[in-house]
């Protein structure tokens, strides 16, 4: 397989794709087929679509606990669909924070459940409003260590 | 009316119930696990909700995380589709401690018919016929007796049991003290409820059972009956039809009777099944399911009712949007259930990526399916793809249209229950109706065997 | 019966057709062009014959070919589906000449109904009412006389027309010359007959065609009207419905009688549609479809009938399977075309490969189709990827689960009617019901014009 | 958009893809999704199928005339529907013909259609057998220019 020329057309038909606003294009190449295509995604409820989008650098865990990428930065995430409140005072991007800091908490069937730091770092994002309903595994917080 | 429902499970009947509640004007709310992100019922309903990773401990059987969810999206009520917390009387009760209308029947007749010594104490008060048997036995001796009576070969049933779980079949005496122990400890392992009770095993019968329907103003019609006895060796069942075949008038009558006498009996309100085994022309009382079942296609095509709908209504408040009287079966029907699964290794599931998902359409098919090409099969839920339903003016007809169909349906990627299913179209014995539910076994064995 | 049917078809119709030939036990050849070796009605049928490249004059329309390829393949009989040579009385004389039956009328029926003036006069002969109008005009001097008469406006017609090619809307006198020449010219050109005659232009007909059936014993049944006013600019259908709405019971029963008395005029045989506008409560002929028609699903779903076994049937020498008094209308169907192409760039045709190609099914949804995920859609032929039908009790219910059902139906990669219909359904106009014939050019502009 | 990371990602996946056996692969950049899978075609109808492959190295059009990819080969192809016959003396494959020699004939609603050598050349295969049915552009004879 010439993977160069191949790796080139690709990059041709994703320019060509983005510029020409067309929504898909496809390239065979021995017996695999390659589609590039532009994310037309079905709507998600606006109520929640917002904060659902991993950080394009960070890796996490779903489970509230935290997972490292690179040591950079780590992203907190909700495990219980409730309502997200942040604490007050509340904590703005840029914010330098201590370990186990609550941030917020996330309301669910009337039960308080913490969002807190793992460990010190600095607040890269809020990617959540207060009062804002969560759903499972959404981005809350990106903490960056410091 | 209501006016926003949560669907609180996955796959077809989702899609199904998503679109009964649109139907009707009413908004739906999905939920998903993360493995099921790219569902098509998250894609359908009006707004959807993660709640959970894709085992179904954390996911579809998370009930804070569920609940939560229909509450912050407003919804006034939750449909649980079926399996998963379709029977949990539980979760019922928590539904309504928060304001949610659960669409089934009441958490009590949930929680009776879900104990199985109880149901059928319930049953037989109600002068439905139920297999000659025992209560709840506290020793091997009293079973030993109680076998004795009633006349071996005997099942031994955990009365918290399912899905074949805490059952052991005894043909004599010699057999029964370790039958006893196993079954006791299997059902302690698997409902951490050991108590068992003792049935007459019937000697090949067949699977009938009625679907019956209830409002809150005390109707309770049947909208007639299926055979399911074409069912895999795990008792799943794979192929229905409605109405049953070579069924007497008397026996099929009596069915019905005896549907509603039960109904009433526990004041029964939404959609539910009462199932039979069938031995000759006796009729034994099983259990009661009290959810929508996976086959209610085919009843909703012989009979022209939305059944999912009723549910919603008679959960509104309103009254059943017919009477026994406006109840006609008109043609025959019979489903064939696409599961992802190899039914040549004992239908064991299989995980994989749909490369095509082509499914059958035209004069007389139904399908109700949440496949589409693409599509990555989480290996955490049943393998449940499409329903096919063929309508036809007699069974004959019904049963040719079917062959037709899966013959045109073309799924790539994962080894499915088609061909299997083609073959029963083709089988004489199939054709010539009335099998026994150890038929399939025998079957998809010899087919197997056959390499065919 | 037929043994081995040759489908010289393709889409959603050889689908169709290769389905009907095998529910009767009957073999399907399919033929295909070099652009279709992966269509859907290759892989469904026993065999399958390229008959030559993409453009429909060598492949689909290679009569030597087309009939060399049934020859070979050992088939008895052609069905023909619709378009193509669905009415080519000379193909039907050639089928005959070779000993293939051609299921459909007899090439005389075909030949005299597809001359549109010849149509007229019969049909003026067996008192059915046909538009005021000529028979062939020789003269602007003539056409100018005659159109004093009926009086204007008046409709310019080639008699070998079809298509809307060589027709002109004449307002008044000073536009006759011209327009006679314009429409001879195109007449000429495109059918290489330029004979005109003269019709009364209605003001906003609606358009409402009736369905008949007839064997070679002389029976001839209607089986119910449908209504296919929702008509594109260039008259192609969109959404039909069966019955036809806002009908008083007079109109309708005259339109079944009318029908029935045309087709017994002909000796019909076979499946065909007689077309009428309605203005008022005038009935006026319009011209005979000789042919199976691509909303002939509506009827089936409402009547539940399968027209296309019953054209097999006929064509075998077997008598209708059923009476006029068997035929009873149940509830209301509607169907929506779902075409690859831009609504709001004058329904231009899309060409693509279809990314996604999920079809909404469930109760009461019924679904035609050839379209599958990665199917490329060649650009020589029709636009019709599916026909999406919807069974109610009611024509509101009908319309309902249309709109639930064009929500679920996810189709990428290309541009469909999907959205468009779906604004039908939702637009007050058409729930009202008895919309004439220009409604949906003027409803697409608008909706166009608002970019929703 | 970094486009030497997703293209590297792309050769990744690609390669993965074919190693591991798997179907498909996708690949989310900004708003692209890059899709490589695995070609997995139709069947085709078995009686038609074997003739109707194109040999791997010929070029051919489907009019019954010949065209060359390179000068070594072409590939005659029927363009009637109908049964074969093969002439007499039949040709046998390695056989060197003269240009204009009927090879064959296809018979299609009883007129005689004959297949010839455009040019003189050596028979490298005989595709059919006398008295097959043939479909349009089914391979007949590939014939090396010598």
């Amino acid at each position: 397989m010439n993977w160069d020329q191949t790796l080139e057309r690709i990059r041709r038909a994703a320019e060509f794709c983005v510029e020409a606003g067309l929504l898909r294009f496809r390239i065979e190449q021995d017996d695999l087929e390659i589609e590039v295509r532009r994310i037309a995604r079905p709507v998600r409820p606006p109520a929640i679509s917002a904060g659902v989008a991993v950080p394009a650098n960070g890796v996490s865990t779903s489970n509230g606990a935290v997972a490292h990428d690179e040591p950079a930065h780590a992203v907190l995430k909700a495990e219980f669909v409730g309502i997200v409140r942040l604490s007050r005072p509340a904590v703005a991007e840029g914010a330098v924070i201590a370990e186990d800091r609550e941030l917020a908490y996330v309301e669910s069937l009337g039960i308080r459940n913490p969002i807190r730091s793992h460990r010190p770092g600095r607040v890269l994002a809020v990617y959540v409003n207060d009062g804002e309903p969560v759903e499972f595994g959404q981005a809350l917080f990106a903490i960056e260590e410091v | 009316m209501l006016r926003k429902i949560l669907i609180a499970n996955r796959g077809e009947i989702a899609v199904r119930v998503i679109r009964a509640a649109h139907e009707l004007g009413i908004e739906a709310v999905a939920i998903f696990s993360e493995a099921d992100r790219e569902a098509l019922h998250v894609r359908n309903a009006d707004e959807a909700y993660c709640v959970g990773p894709g085992p179904v401990a954390r996911s579809y059987l998370n009930i804070p995380n569920i609940v939560s969810a229909a509450l912050i999206s407003g919804a006034d009520a939750i449909h649980p589709g079926y399996g998963f917390l379709a029977e949990n009387a539980r979760f019922a009760d928590i539904c309504a401690d928060h304001g949610l209308t659960f669409i089934g029947p009441t958490p009590d007749v949930i929680q009776k018919m879900g104990d199985k010594a109880t149901a059928r104490a319930i049953m037989h008060d109600a002068k439905v016929p139920t297999t000659p048997g025992t209560g709840i036995l506290n020793s091997v001796a009293e079973a030993t007796a109680a076998a004795r009576k009633i006349g071996y070969p005997v099942m031994l049933k955990a009365t918290a049991g399912g899905g074949g779980k805490g059952m052991r079949a005894v043909r004599g005496p010699a057999e029964l003290e370790h039958a006893f122990a196993t079954a006791q400890a299997e059902a302690e392992a698997n409902f951490k409820d050991g108590r068992l009770y003792l049935e007459k095993l019937l000697d090949r019968p067949r699977h009938i059972e009625v679907q019956i329907v209830g409002d809150t103003f005390g109707n309770v019609v049947h909208v007639g009956e299926r055979d399911c006895s074409m069912q895999k060796p795990s008792h799943q069942k794979l192929i229905e039809e409605a109405p049953a075949p070579a069924l007497s008038k008397g026996v099929r009558s009596r069915l019905h009777d005896v549907a509603i006498a039960a109904g009433r009996a526990v004041k029964y309100t939404s959609a539910g099944t009462l199932e039979f085994l069938l031995s000759g022309d006796d009729v034994f009382f099983m259990e009661m399911n009290t959810r929508i079942q996976v086959e209610h296609p085919v009843t909703e095509v012989v009979y022209g009712v939305d059944l999912v709908r009723e549910q919603i209504r008679v959960a509104s408040g309103e009254k059943l949007s017919f009477g026994q009287r406006d109840l006609v079966a008109r043609g025959h029907a019979i489903e064939c259930r696409i599961n992802a699964e190899e039914p040549a290794q004992n239908f064991a599931p299989a995980a994989g990526t749909l490369s095509e998902a082509t499914l059958p359409g035209g004069y007389g098919i139904r399908v109700d399916s949440h496949a589409y090409a693409g599509l990555q099969i989480p290996p955490y839920y049943d393998s449940l793809l499409a329903k096919v339903v063929a309508h036809g003016s007699t069974r004959h007809e019904a049963i040719v249209r079917m062959e037709c169909a899966l013959r045109e349906t073309h799924i790539a990627g994962v080894n499915t229950t088609v061909d299997l299913c083609l073959a029963v179209m083709r089988d004489e014995g199939f054709r010539a109706g009335g099998v026994p539910i150890d038929y399939l076994p025998n079957f998809a064995a010899a087919v197997a065997a056959t390499g065919s």
